[in-house]
Formats: C-alpha cells, structure tokens, sequence
C-alpha cells in the first residue's frame, strides 16, 4: 500500500493492538487445541491465528510483522503443516489402512482424547495460519506500476 | 419449502451478477453470494425440527442432534471457496496493473 | 481386506507428497524438483500399469480409507475404467515431467512449477480413484485451482486475462456441481456414489433426478469445454506454457469433464435416453463447430486448442451413442487424443522454444533444421487426422461405423466432416511450418535438447503403436474391461457394495 | 424460525445492494454484511462450528477484497447497455427457479431430513472415534479424507498466489534471476 500505511496508523490503534493481539492469539490457539471437544477446530483456529499476525501488520506496518514472522518462515511453516497432515495419514498404514485413527481414543471430554483428531488439527492450524498470512503477504507487497495506463 | 426458495433466489442474484456485470471486483463479488447460497442451502436440508448442535455435553442429555455430515462438508466447501477467492483477487490485481483498468470490456486483448 | 487394493490410496498421496516436498526443498536445491518430478511421475506411471494387470486379474477393488465402511467413509474404487483413465493421465503426465526439465528453463521459479503440476496430478488421480461424490468435488478443485495458476505462470498481459477468463467460468461449473451434490445429497442422504446409485434405482425417476441431470452436464460440461460452454479453452490452452497446455488440452478436460461426466451418468444417475441425445447433440456440435474454428487460425498453439474442442467432441460423440462399440470407440479416442493432442502441443512447445515464435506465417522449412521435432509432428498430424496405420484412424473409424450400426447416418456424415476438415487444416500446418524453403531468419535454429527430444519420441512411438491396442489379446486387458464397466451402468453399484460386505 | 426468514430476507437485500451499487468498497462492505447473516443463520440452524469458520473466513476474504478495491483511480464500477446479455441472463435465472421450484417438491420437507448415513455418525461417533464434538469427529476422522483435500487446496492457492504475483515470469536461459518472496 502506500506510505503512509508503511509507518502504521495512529497512537491509539497501535496502542489497543499491542493488548489485543495477544489475546487474539491466544484464542486462536484454545479453539484449535479444542477443537474435539467444543465448536472450532483445525481450521477456524489457523484464520485466527493468521487474523493476529494480520492486525499486527495493519496496525504497525509490514516492517514489524514480518519482523516477527518472515516471509521465509511462512511457507516454510506451511509445507511442514502439509507434510505433517499427509504424514498423520501415512502412519495410518502401520495399522494397515491409510487414515486410520490409530492412537488410543482416551477419555471422552478430555484435552487428551479423540486419537488423531488433535495432532490433525494441530497440522491444519499451522497450514492455514501460515498459508493464509502468506497469501495476504503476497497481496500486500504487490506494486502497483499500472503499465498498461499508457 | 418456502426457505429454500428464498435460498434459491440468493444464489440466482450472484449467478446474475457474475454473467451480467463488467467489473472484475463485481464478478467476483458474485461468486461470493453464489457460494454462500450454496452453502446454506447444503445446511438448510441438514436442519432438523427442534434440533441441537451435534456436540455432547458432558452434563446433560442430548437428544435430537441435526446431521453432522453436511456441517463437515461445507467446512471443506468454505475453505474451497476461500481458496479460489484468493486466487481470483491476485489474478484481479494483476490484470489491473497490466490493464490499469477492472473493466471487462476494455480488457479484450483475447476474443474467445 | 484385499492386499493388493493398498495400491490405491499411493496414487494420491504419492503425488501429494511430491508436492509437498518439492515446496519445502526445492528453493534450495535447484536441481532437485527436476529429480522429484520425474522420479514420481514415474513411479506413477508404474503403479498404474500395475493397476491394469490387478484389475484384469481380480475385478474391482475397494479401499475404505481409515477402515470406515462406506458408506460411513470414504471410499476408493478401482475399476477398469479407473485403471485405463490412470494409465492414460499419468502417461502424458510422465512425458510432460520430461519435457519440462529443459523446456521450463525459460521460465523463473521452476519449484513452483513443479508443485502446481505436481498438486494438478494429485487432483486428476484423486478425481478418478475416488468413490465418494463430495470427495470428487474436492480432488476437482484442488486440479482447477492449480491449472488456473499455471496458466497464469507466464504472468503476462495474456495469460493473466486469459487465466481470469477460466476461472471464473470455471468456479460457475463449481458452483453448478456443487449445488447438484447437495440436491443428491439431500434425495439420497449419502455421498457414497456406489450407494447413491441404489438408492436413485429404488425410487424411479421424479424430476430432481432430471434437474441434477442438467446441473451436471452444464458443470462438467464447463469443464470439459464442451461447445455452447467453450469459451474459455481457446484462450486458456495457448496461454499456458507448453508442457501445461499439454497436460491441460491432453488429460485435464478428460478426467475432470469427460471421465466425471461418464462415472456419473452411467453408473450412478444411470443412462436414460434423453441423455444420450443431449450428449449426441453436444458432442457433434463441438466436434463441427470446433473444426470450423480451428481452420482460420494462424496461432499454432491456438489452431491446436480448437482441435481439442473438436476431438472432444468425437470422445463425447461416442460416449453419447450408448452401444457399447460406441463407447469403446470413445473410450479408445480419448486414450488416443490424449497422446497426440500432448505430442503436438509439446511440439509447437520446441517450435516456440527454438524459434521464439508461434506464428505459423513466420515459420517455414523448419523440418531440415530439427529433424526430430518434424518427424513426431508428421507422425501426431497424421494420426489426429485420421491416416490409416496410426492410432487416431482406429478411433475415429470405429466412432464412425458403431454410429452407422446405431441408425444415426447424419451424426457418422458429421464425423467424416469434421475428420475431413481436420485433415486440411494439418496439411495446413506441416506445409507452413515444417515444409517448404527454410527461410533466412531460420538459418541458426538448433534441435531441441536431448530430454525434450526423448519425450517427443516415445508420445510418436506410442502413437504409431496405439491400433495395437485393439489386437486381441490386447484388447481384453485393458480396452474391453474399461467399456463394460461403463456399459455395466447401475452394475456399478452391486459390484462395488458387493465387495464391501 | 421468524428469524430464519427474517435473516434470509436481509441477506437478499444486502445481496442486490452488493451487486447494484456503483461504488465498489460499498459492494464488498455489503458482501460483510451478507456473510455475518449467513454466519447468523448457521448459528440459528445450530452449527456452531460452521458459523464460526464462516465468521472468520469472512473477516480475511474482506480484508483481501478491501486490499483489491482501496485506493483506485477506478473506484466506480461503470455500468453500460448490454440488451442481450441482460436478456439472456435473466432468461435463464427464471427457468433455473422455475425448475428448482419443482424439484424442491421431491427433497423431504424442510425439518425432517433422511439421515441415513447420519443416524449412524450421531449413534457412534462418540464410541468410535472418541470426539465429544461430532463434526471434529466427521471432518478428521471419518471424512479425514476430504479434509486432506481441503488442506491441499489451500496449499495449492498459496502457492498458485505465489506464483501469479511473480514480477517478471520468463527469462533467458542461463539468466539468474532472484526470486523475491524468498
């Protein structure tokens, strides 16, 4: 964007994202974590998690948030997450079928139960919260030369 | 009966804005209800009279859930919308900044 | 559970973590996606030769992925019909990973290419090993999506409009399936097609079947390219680099239209005759329409996209006559387009490559300086025409004389047209680019490199060989079972439940 | 269910707001306004979870559509005389309802679904697969499938983004050029 997006906006914006980004992590993080027990999951969790990084960026520039998260880090991050999934899915045939739900069930309403479920949400939230921050990353250092006004 | 006819009308009004506008932001703006339509629709059929959300509680009974399958399955279809949303903005930012333009009609350098 | 059915789930994920890993390391290691896309298309390859001989040897075979019995899971269907399309789109597949080794040193990024190609690949196996409607949608989508950025990959004026042109036509198809499943689903309560085809058999046919009808052949005819719904090929073909737009014209518009089209209609909607004439109109209408376009051309890559309308309509000609020489002929021609359609697109690739042009004016004589890239392209002209000893003749005639034995003279009359008309048009191109006086600017262009070469020359060979395929003997292993399944119909659905229970 | 139709009116209007109005940031301010409805009604249907990655998702396809229309020297979107288009057009959403009308006729009625396959996941999913929230239970573990799919698409667009946003996409052999997004 332009310039004076580069320094970020106003005292108070920046002020109110510095105590709220935090939080919005956070939650992000409890909703993937849960996401077995209670509304959410894998894929919510990863949007929120990409939402903070974005505020962060809106509100200080792209200097500060990709200071935080470089751009290298991302698809780095979001390979890993794909490959962790597809593995989860591989190990499945240690059982001898492809996706099968091979670790103990536990307890139901607990953190620790559900087999799989958690590790694949896990997988998915670092996929889309990497993905979708590289993706908005792409989209916000695109120049606009406009060579086709001539 | 009646709702889904009301469905039906919101995905026809982003049908028409995809075949009828000339903006590239308005067409993809059409996509957009269209899929939301379409997703609703998928909920819609799933509902169930006095239905509760199909997650069990670890204190009280709950009968009656509604369906869990098309839940699942339009959390894949809105991640798929999403993701061929992204992919039409990039490629609408690109062609304004070879085009300088987002109308459709200036942008004719193919005739299909 | 069947051991050898653990072969299915591999033509996904292997494909998918070829992908995966060529992200992460490729950045690094310049020549390491080159190694990855070969070495797994190959493996490909190889897996579903071996998919043949099992089929032919064992029948159909079931995967529940993550031992959920559909129709509670997923479920993988092998097939005959499934082993044929594998054979087919890996085998383009496999060549086109050759081919781009040199060609794509032209291009920036090269790691990109391969993981886009890579997750195209993924999708086709996914859209054609799976038996679950949703999950087909899925698998769609994931190729859709990663042949519109690679048509995009040039990232120039063109080719950006021209990606946005089939995007969005594309998404609509999308739309259109998708509503079409939730109306299947909501009918049915079920995803698995084996057990949606059951259950639409237990209840007759009430207008929604007639209304998911429509839905479908506009959506997958979206992606097919069929004619009143064509616009976006002629733009999207060319524009991609070469290697793509084989793999777009040779295999893409096949397993997501024409194989999607076919596995629903006749095995899980089943055939009705009403059907069959829209697909007999449909086809013989792109089959015309698209010849006739083709003619004026002076573009190479362009001249070949509008082929690819026509020979479409030849496969959906078949297809659409429902006797079952018909659907061998189509079946036969789709597996024979897709070789020679590939052939020449990597061909106008190494003229575009060597000269810088597409232009077929601005060419000329070209045959006495790359010998090896006129020769191929004699070999792919003659055979898309329809010359006898190659395989695009077998095709055709036996589309031709089975729509003579069903009673439908014009539809055969129109074929001859339009086979005709390819004829000329072919002469067209050999006499401008291949024939004729080697012109001044020419003088320093050079045969390709050796890898762009050795792909080239096993799509000819095959090309020469393909009527062997009808050879008895042959026949029976891998034409024969692919036109029962799909003349088999709702046979579909008891063959599948069958081997679950 | 008041509020489901009062809802579903609401998304209409904004709907035709979105496609009508000449000033594009208000069209996609309006497509918000459609999706937190949408996200509202999924709520209402009572799917939580769908509701609150419909909210999310909402957010960030905003913010990248806003980041598509700030700042334009085009910021009104031109509308021109188009007889045939809008003919065809309106032609073929009228038989499209006319058809869909009859068939809505065959679907079960609003409220009672089959649920064939569904009584089953209701009936076991907690036994089986040990996840209190069912749809968790369906999308990773018995449609994990699927869910691959899902993950790979993104992937794919992420890097299809990647990949258009590229300054300069061919270059001579032998030529070094440096990628910027590394």
């Amino acid at each position: 964007m332009s310039k004076e997006h580069e320094k970020g906006m106003s005292v108070i914006v920046k002020t109110i994202t510095r105590l709220t980004v935090g939080l919005i992590l956070l939650y992000g993080i409890y909703i993937l974590t849960h996401g077995h027990v209670s509304p959410g999951g894998g894929f919510a969790g990863g949007v929120i998690i990409a939402l903070s990084f974005v505020h962060l960026m809106l509100a200080y520039g792209k200097e500060v948030a990709l200071e935080k998260l470089p751009k290298g880090v991302t698809s780095f991050f979001e390979s890993l997450g794909a490959l962790l999934f597809l593995g989860i899915a591989l190990l499945g045939f240690t059982g001898g079928y492809f996706f099968l739900n091979f670790i103990s069930k536990g307890q139901p309403f607990h953190l620790f139960s559900a087999g799989i479920i958690p590790l694949c949400n896990i997988a998915i939230s670092l996929k889309v919260g990497a993905g979708l921050f590289a993706i908005f990353v792409a989209l916000v250092l695109l120049k606009f030369d406009s060579e086709g006004k001539e | 009966m009646i709702i889904y006819v009301l469905c039906l009308i919101l995905f026809c009004v982003g049908l028409y804005c995809v075949l009828r506008k000339r903006n590239i932001i308005k067409i993809i703006v059409g996509i957009i209800i269209a899929e939301y339509a379409v997703n609703l629709f998928f909920i819609l059929v799933a509902y169930r009279q006095e239905g509760r959300s199909p997650i069990y509680s670890s204190t009280e009974q709950i009968v009656n859930m509604v369906d869990a399958l098309p839940q699942a399955v339009v959390l894949t279809a809105i991640v798929i919308g999403l993701a061929t949303t992204a992919l039409l903005v990039a490629l609408a930012m690109r062609i304004y900044e070879k085009y300088g333009t987002f109308d459709i009609t200036k942008i004719r350098e193919l005739k299909g | 559970m069947n051991p050898a059915s653990q072969i299915i789930p591999l033509f996904v994920s292997i494909a998918l973590a070829g992908a995966f890993l060529t992200s992460i390391l490729g950045k690094r290691f310049k020549r390491l996606p080159d190694m990855i896309g070969t070495v797994t298309t190959f493996l490909l390859l190889w897996l579903s030769l071996k998919a043949v001989a099992t089929v032919a040897r064992q029948g159909t075979m079931i995967y529940s992925v993550g031992a959920w019995k559909p129709p509670i899971g997923i479920a993988m269907v092998m097939d005959s019909l499934t082993s044929f399309m594998l054979v087919t789109v890996n085998l383009v597949a496999f060549t086109i990973a050759l081919f781009s080794i040199d060609y794509m040193k032209r291009f920036t990024s090269k790691w990109k290419f391969y993981t886009l190609f890579l997750l195209m690949l993924g999708g086709m196996n996914g859209v054609i090993v799976t038996g679950d409607i949703f999950n087909m949608f899925v698998f769609l989508e994931i190729a859709f999506v990663a042949s519109c950025a690679l048509v995009a990959f040039g990232t120039e004026k063109q080719e950006l409009e021209a990606a946005f042109k089939y995007a969005i036509m594309g998404t609509v198809g999308s739309l259109f399936i998708l509503l079409g499943i939730v109306f299947l689903y909501s009918f049915t309560s079920t995803l698995n097609m084996a057990d949606m085809a059951n259950i639409l058999a237990g209840k007759g046919t009430p207008n929604i079947v007639l209304m998911v009808s429509v839905l479908f052949i506009m959506g997958f005819g979206l992606k097919a390219a069929l004619v009143p719904f064509h616009a976006w090929l002629p733009d999207a073909h060319p524009s991609a680099p070469a290697p793509i737009s084989a793999m777009l014209s040779g295999v893409l518009i096949k397993s997501l239209g024409v194989y999607a089209l076919v596995r629903i209609f006749y095995n899980v909607l089943g055939m009705t005759p009403f059907i069959l004439d829209v697909l007999l109109v449909l086809g013989a209408l792109s089959m015309v329409v698209g010849v006739f376009l083709a003619i004026g051309q002076w573009d190479l890559k362009r001249l070949l996209a509008y082929h690819s309308i026509s020979q479409i309509g030849y496969v959906v000609l078949g297809i659409g006559l429902g006797t079952p020489l018909g659907i061998l002929g189509g079946l036969f021609h789709l597996f024979n387009h897709s070789v020679f359609k590939s052939l020449l697109f990597l061909n106008s690739g190494s003229v575009e490559y060597a000269t810088g042009t597409r232009d077929l004016q601005k060419m000329g004589g070209l045959a006495q300086k790359m010998p090896v890239t006129g020769t191929t392209n004699l070999v792919a002209s003659m055979s898309i025409a329809g010359i006898p000893p190659f395989n695009g003749f077998w095709s055709k005639f036996i589309i031709i004389i089975a729509a003579v034995e069903a009673g439908r003279f014009w539809y055969a009359f129109w074929a001859v047209l339009a086979s005709l008309l390819t004829l000329a048009s072919f002469m067209k191109v050999m006499k401008y680019a291949f024939l004729g006086s080697l012109k001044e600017k020419w003088n320093k262009v050079k045969e390709v490199p050796i890898f762009m070469q050795t792909s080239t020359i096993i799509l000819a060979l095959i090309c020469v060989m393909g009527g062997l395929l009808l050879w008895p003997g042959v026949r029976e292993i891998f034409l024969m079972p692919a036109t029962d399944a799909v003349y088999n119909g709702l046979g579909y659905s008891a063959s599948v439940l069958q081997n679950i229970f | 269910m008041v509020e489901l139709y009062i809802l579903l009116i609401f998304m209409i209007i904004g709907a035709i707001i979105a496609v009508e109005v000449k000033d594009l940031l208000s069209s996609v301010v309006a497509v918000g306004a459609v999706g937190l409805g949408l996200s509202m009604a999924f709520l209402i249907l009572k799917a939580p979870d769908v509701a609150i990655t419909q909210l999310v998702v909402e957010l960030l396809a905003l913010i990248i559509l806003i980041r598509a229309t700030l700042k334009r020297d085009l910021p009104f979107s031109t509308s021109g005389r188009w007889y045939f288009n809008t003919f065809v057009t309106i032609g073929f959403v009228v038989f499209l309802v006319l058809v869909s009308v009859q068939c809505f006729q065959d679907l079960p009625r609003f409220g009672y679904p089959l649920m064939r396959v569904a009584s089953t996941y209701l009936r076991e999913g907690l036994m089986k697969t040990g996840a209190t929230n069912l749809v968790a239970s369906v999308i990773l573990d018995y449609r994990a499938f699927d869910t691959l799919g899902e993950a790979t698409i993104l992937f794919t667009a992420v890097i299809g983004v990647l990949a258009i946003v590229r300054r300069k996409g061919r270059k001579e052999e032998g030529e070094d050029v440096e990628e910027e997004d590394e």
